[in-house]
């Protein structure tokens, strides 16, 4: 993958160059007007990727409406860079098991990526042309403010409601901040990594895997402590590595015996 | 037809198509059958399960339930160790969760699960939908021949 | 269409005035309205509230939500076939439309492209939704003003085209076809003729709603002039798809954008109007069903031999980056924004849906609008409730 | 035992009466099998009901009897008097136009000199009946459903009757009676072997007739008070049970109605060329229950085909389009019928 912090002006990866000759247009003419502004930009199979300093979030998208053509307004939204617990509920249900915390490790924020939690990232489109452009800027965590660019956009209202509804950035200067989806009364952010997904909690999950003794065999101490209740609900897997609860979880012991509670 | 007005054409196409013959099929006295690919229900095949649970984690909804337990199984050549093999105690696809994707029929790596177009298995009560091992497998009759492909395709090499 | 564009400007202003006349004259108690969300002229549950003075709207809000699923969310927890099938639910009428763009990011990442047979295979069904869905529109848009019959000549003729779907995927609604990297299955034998025959019908249907509608001039002067919308406020709101070529706006993603689907391989016009009322975006629409059928036969003509799947490890994982691809749906631009740390799952899914943007110009577009209008404007922005709430 | 005399005037028309109460629902319910079931749906290429009797056949009785046995609701804040009276007076206007239709020479309840201007009269009574409902059901789907029906059914009533005054300078009577004896008898340029029907001449008249005629009876194109897609179902949105019925009944009785007042007027009524006498009162009704259906079958036709107008181009249809119209005819018809 092309290297991830680009400065404006250094230069493109070769095979790039020829292709995107628009884009690196877009990215100097950009860079002229707001200089350090533009914190940083990325140009990727023929797409576009450009970081705005916060304070001149607004100014950037006006500038790129008037003056660089980018009249089409497609959409804006927020993206959340904790890492993900493991939200899938595709865990084992270690019953006398501590909970796993997920310790908070930010993860690298892909192309253009800032140093903040949060970032909203905003793409307009170009008609003539056929360019479309990612403006992303970054919403530091303690106050997520951003200018509104409903002045610019009229088309961006809804979306701004939905991202402060989503994840609670604060859009100074919006005509109206309520909810969109949700119910008047809902609490919390659903669309943060951190916001659990209730659905997944609650039902053990039906793929589960677990050890049981072969009928007959020497009973291995694991049945040794305290007989398995009628082998349907409890399932303690003894010998289960305690690995990364997000990736897959058990498929090594392919011919294992398979038991596990049924919940249905 | 330009001259003739609007509305008179308009009066011309309902017209002509009350001459036409009707399209309802009166569905049950006349039945129409459904494509040999359609996916109307989940047949199994036990012989071929090996009880790996690759589908009940696959499914989306999470609507396949799978029991088994270890077993000896009898020595294939006579006078060899008993095999230790595993037995299926229970299968259920619960049809008022599924969403008929058919994701697990396609990652069973041992051609255990495979699609019938019978769609005519409805329920007063809801309960009733969760399928067992007997019916799934009672379905194995109903599940029609593979199709043949069209010209120019190529055969995938196991073709399901 | 000899049609001047004064239609845009004299409705434009009318709309505008009317504002203006209704809080000078006599200070009648306006009536607040709930149009939804069980109400025959939306599709789905879409609730609008809408302030009355008469019979005229002085103010109109959208409440979507009632149908949010949450599906960016349930995108972060689920392993990419298995967001396939959750993403063909979002836009139910032309649900294989769905799937391309997301499939089409994951193999932009991943770097894989997949056999021509089945570019050409997915170009086929892309605008096979397109058809099983604008027909439904077209049908519906007769019943939103009063003629009953258009609707059902619309059902009988989509059936066709959802039984070829069926006959081939398995699915008629939800297809579930599209894989990374290819196809499931290829084509069952005979399936081309019947799609040949399909595809004369959905043309001689066109010709039929040309006839029973478009030319009749009860539905001209119920549509003409209302709900204009111009270019310039198209885009600002992000109009894409009929709607924004229904206002003169000559932009179509199968030609604009560089996407490896077959487009390129068919020769076939893009339709626009200059009126931006309704009526133009209903004539638009019926334009593009018929040149949906001709992209259709042209590339069932010209579909190579071939394999139907490029080589796909059978666990996907798609490595690290960013991917944004949007195509044409049914009811416009859809795009799917793909954020992948390089793990089973997506970490990040915006699903950028075009009847999101078509319904946030309501509050613009009703203002000043009679209570029929507002059926009639709703009806020809034509949008769908999954897409809106997702 | 007191000999009762059934010859006398109150027995003849009490039997008349009962005969007339016998034919409205079966006519209506006639009206409603073949058009809005059957026709209707094979101009949608479906076959419509068949389960109920064969091919169908029974299917408005059972509706008739699915509507009875439903709970008849009345809203919370209705009105409950007037939503209770409202489908009454509705159907009132329906029964009373059946007193003046003749079916042959001696098949009519009344011949009142003054027939059809009676038959107009009564049909104006409905507006009120559809007025009661909107209000009453405190719904304001129904309210606006119901201010529109008064305005359409007023600005209609004018061209109904400006269409019909062609017809009575021709026949020079009021009595449909002798109008049908003058279509039976007159005859144009010497020709007189079918009668003269007045469809002949006066063709602008019957236009404006079945146009004023559709939108008395709320039917697309001129459905806004019954609107399905904005107003869910118009006045009758809060009815239910057997006032919902009534109101049902009363749309077709009054459709069987204008189409037989329409077949009068202008296709000559229960008069076939070459019957005469006895056998008149035997062929009459058959000839006019032809062209009921004929005429039906244009209003229904129309019906299933056009979307509606929107409020203001109906009523500028009415007053700038249909008035002048008809009063151009009137004046035509004047100056020819002197000349000849």
């Amino acid at each position: 993958m092309a290297d991830e912090t680009l400065t404006a002006d250094a230069a493109d990866a070769p095979e790039e160059v020829e292709v995107d000759s628009a884009r690196a247009a877009v990215v100097e003419a950009l860079g002229a007007q707001f200089g350090d502004a533009i914190v940083d930009s990325h140009i990727a199979k023929g797409d576009l990727w450009v970081r705005v300093a916060p304070a001149s979030w607004a100014a950037v998208v006006r500038f790129c409406k008037d003056v660089l053509g980018f009249r089409f307004f497609d959409f804006l939204s927020g993206l959340d860079w904790l890492n993900n617990p493991d939200l899938s509920g595709e865990k084992v249900w270690d019953l006398d098991a501590e909970p796993t915390v997920a310790e908070p490790r930010i993860l690298d924020r892909g192309y253009t990526g800032g140093d903040t939690r949060f970032q909203v990232f905003c793409r307009l489109i170009n008609i003539d042309t056929h360019v479309g452009v990612t403006l992303k800027v970054d919403v530091d965590e303690a106050a997520p403010h951003l200018d509104t660019i409903v002045p610019i956009f009229a088309g961006a209202d809804w979306h701004e409601r939905e991202t402060w509804e989503m994840f609670g950035f604060i859009f100074d200067g919006h005509p109206g901040l309520r909810h969109l989806y949700l119910p008047g009364a809902f609490e919390g952010f659903p669309l943060r990594k951190d916001f659990p997904l209730l659905s997944r909690e609650i039902r053990p999950w039906p793929g589960l895997v677990d050890k049981e003794p072969m009928p007959g065999e020497n009973v291995p101490e694991s049945a040794a402590e305290g007989s398995l209740p009628d082998g349907a609900d409890a399932a303690l897997p003894k010998d289960e590595p305690k690995d990364e609860p997000k990736d897959e979880p058990k498929d090594e012991p392919k011919d294992e015996p398979k038991d596990e509670e049924d919940s249905a | 037809m330009g001259l003739v007005p609007g509305y008179v054409k308009g009066l011309g196409v309902t017209f002509r198509t009350m001459t036409r013959r009707a399209v309802t099929v009166q569905y049950p006295r006349v039945k129409e059958a459904p494509a040999p690919r359609a996916r109307g229900v989940i047949a199994l095949s036990t012989e071929n399960c090996t009880v790996c649970m690759l589908c009940a984690r696959e499914c989306p909804v999470w609507c396949i339930f799978i029991e088994g337990h270890n077993d000896w199984e009898p020595p294939r050549r006579e006078g060899g160790k008993p095999k230790k093999g595993f037995v299926l105690d229970r299968f259920d696809i619960d049809y008022s969760l599924c969403m008929y994707c058919g994701i697990c029929v396609e990652v069973c790596p041992f051609d255990a699960l495979f699609w019938s177009p019978e769609f005519e298995y409805s329920e007063a009560n809801i309960a009733e939908l969760l399928h067992d091992k007997g019916r799934l497998v009672d379905w194995l009759q109903t599940v029609p021949e593979a199709p043949a492909l069209e010209v120019g395709a190529q055969a995938k090499k196991g073709a399901k | 269409m000899s049609v001047t564009t004064d239609w845009q400007k004299s409705a434009y202003i009318s709309s505008q005035a009317a504002d203006a006349r209704v809080n000078v004259e006599l200070e009648t108690e306006g009536m607040t309205l709930n149009i939804g969300p069980q109400h025959p002229a939306t599709h789905g549950t879409l609730r609008i509230v809408v302030r009355l003075d008469g019979e005229q709207v002085v103010w109109a809000d959208p409440v979507p939500g009632y149908m949010h699923r949450g599906h960016e969310k349930l995108c972060e927890v689920r392993k990419y076939p298995q967001v396939n099938t959750l993403v063909n639910r979002i836009d139910w009428l032309g649900s294989f439309a769905n799937e391309v763009p997301f499939i089409l990011a994951a193999e932009q990442l991943m770097g894989i492209e997949a056999p021509p047979r089945a570019q050409y295979i997915r170009t086929i069904f892309f605008e096979m939704s397109r058809i099983a869905n604008i027909a439904l529109f077209l049908g519906d848009m007769g019943v939103q003003l009063g003629a009953i019959t258009p609707v059902f000549y619309a059902f009988r003729d989509r059936e066709h085209v959802l039984n070829l779907i069926e006959s081939a995927t398995g699915g008629r609604f939800h297809p579930n076809y599209d894989r990374v990297g290819g196809l499931k299955e290829d084509l069952p034998k005979g399936w081309i003729d019947e799609a040949k025959d399909v595809m004369n019908r959905v043309r001689r249907f066109c010709d039929e709603l040309e006839q029973l509608l478009v030319g009749n001039e009860i539905f001209q002067k119920r549509t003409r002039g209302i709900g204009v919308i111009t270019p310039a406020v198209a885009l600002d709101y992000g109009l894409s798809g009929a709607n924004l070529r229904a206002s003169g706006v000559d932009w179509d993603l199968r030609r604009d954008s560089e996407s490896p689907l077959a487009w390129k391989h068919a020769d076939w016009k893009v339709w626009t109007h200059p009126d931006g009322d309704s009526f133009a975006r209903y004539w638009v629409r019926l334009q593009e069903t018929r040149e949906a059928a001709i992209i259709i036969d042209q590339l069932l003509d010209s579909l190579p031999a071939g394999p139907i799947m490029a080589k796909v490890p059978v666990k996907i994982k798609v490595p690290e980056g960013e991917a944004y691809v949007e195509t044409e749906n049914p009811l416009g631009a859809m795009g799917f924004y793909l954020v992948s740390k390089g793990d089973l799952s997506p970490f990040r899914v915006k699903i950028r849906t075009p009847s999101f943007n078509n319904i946030s110009i309501c509050p613009w577009l009703l203002k000043g609008v009679f209570v029929p209008d507002i059926i009639t404007i709703l009806a020809s922005l034509y949008f769908i409730l999954g897409d809106i709430d997702r | 035992m007191l000999a009762v005399d059934f010859t006398t005037y109150g027995w003849v028309t009490a039997l008349k009466v009962g005969v007339v109460l016998g034919v409205i629902p079966i006519g209506s319910l006639i009206f409603v099998y073949v058009f809005l079931f059957k026709m209707m749906s094979h101009m949608q290429s479906r076959l419509g009901p068949m389960e109920a009797g064969p091919h169908g056949m029974l299917q408005p009785v059972v509706e008739a009897i699915k509507f009875l046995q439903k709970e008849d609701i009345f809203p919370a804040r209705a009105d409950r008097l007037v939503f209770g009276l409202a489908p009454f007076v509705v159907i009132v206007s329906t029964f009373l136009l059946y007193l003046v239709i003749p079916a042959g020479p001696s098949l009519i309840v009344e011949d009142l000199d003054t027939g059809i201007f009676f038959a107009l009269a009564v049909s104006s009574l409905s507006v009120i009946g559809v007025l009661m409902a909107g209000w009453a059901s405190a719904n304001k789907f129904a309210l606006i459903g119901g201010l529109r029906a008064a305005g359409q059914l007023i600005a209609y009533e004018l061209p109904l009757i400006l269409a019909v005054i062609g017809v009575v300078i021709q026949a020079g009577s009021l009595s449909l009676q002798d109008i049908v004896y003058a279509q039976a008898g007159g005859e144009i340029f010497g020709f007189g072997a079918i009668g003269n029907p007045f469809v002949l001449t006066q063709i602008v008249g019957f236009v404006i007739f079945l146009m004023a005629a559709q939108a008395e009876l709320a039917q697309t194109p001129f459905d806004m008070p019954v609107a399905e897609s904005e107003l869910v179902a118009g006045y009758m949105t809060e009815y239910s049970g057997f006032r919902f019925l009534f109101f049902f009944i009363g749309e077709f009785g009054t459709a069987f109605a204008f189409a037989g007042i329409a077949a009068t007027l202008f296709l000559g009524g229960w008069y076939v060329p070459g019957i005469e006498g006895g056998l008149a009162d035997v062929v009459g009704p058959l000839a006019l229950g032809g062209k009921v259906m004929f005429i039906g079958f244009l209003i229904f036709w129309i019906r299933f085909t056009y979307p509606r107008f929107r409020e203001d181009q109906l009523q500028r249809i009415a007053w700038k389009v249909l008035i002048p119209i008809s009063l151009l005819n009137i004046v035509v018809t004047g100056v020819l019928k002197v000349v000849f």
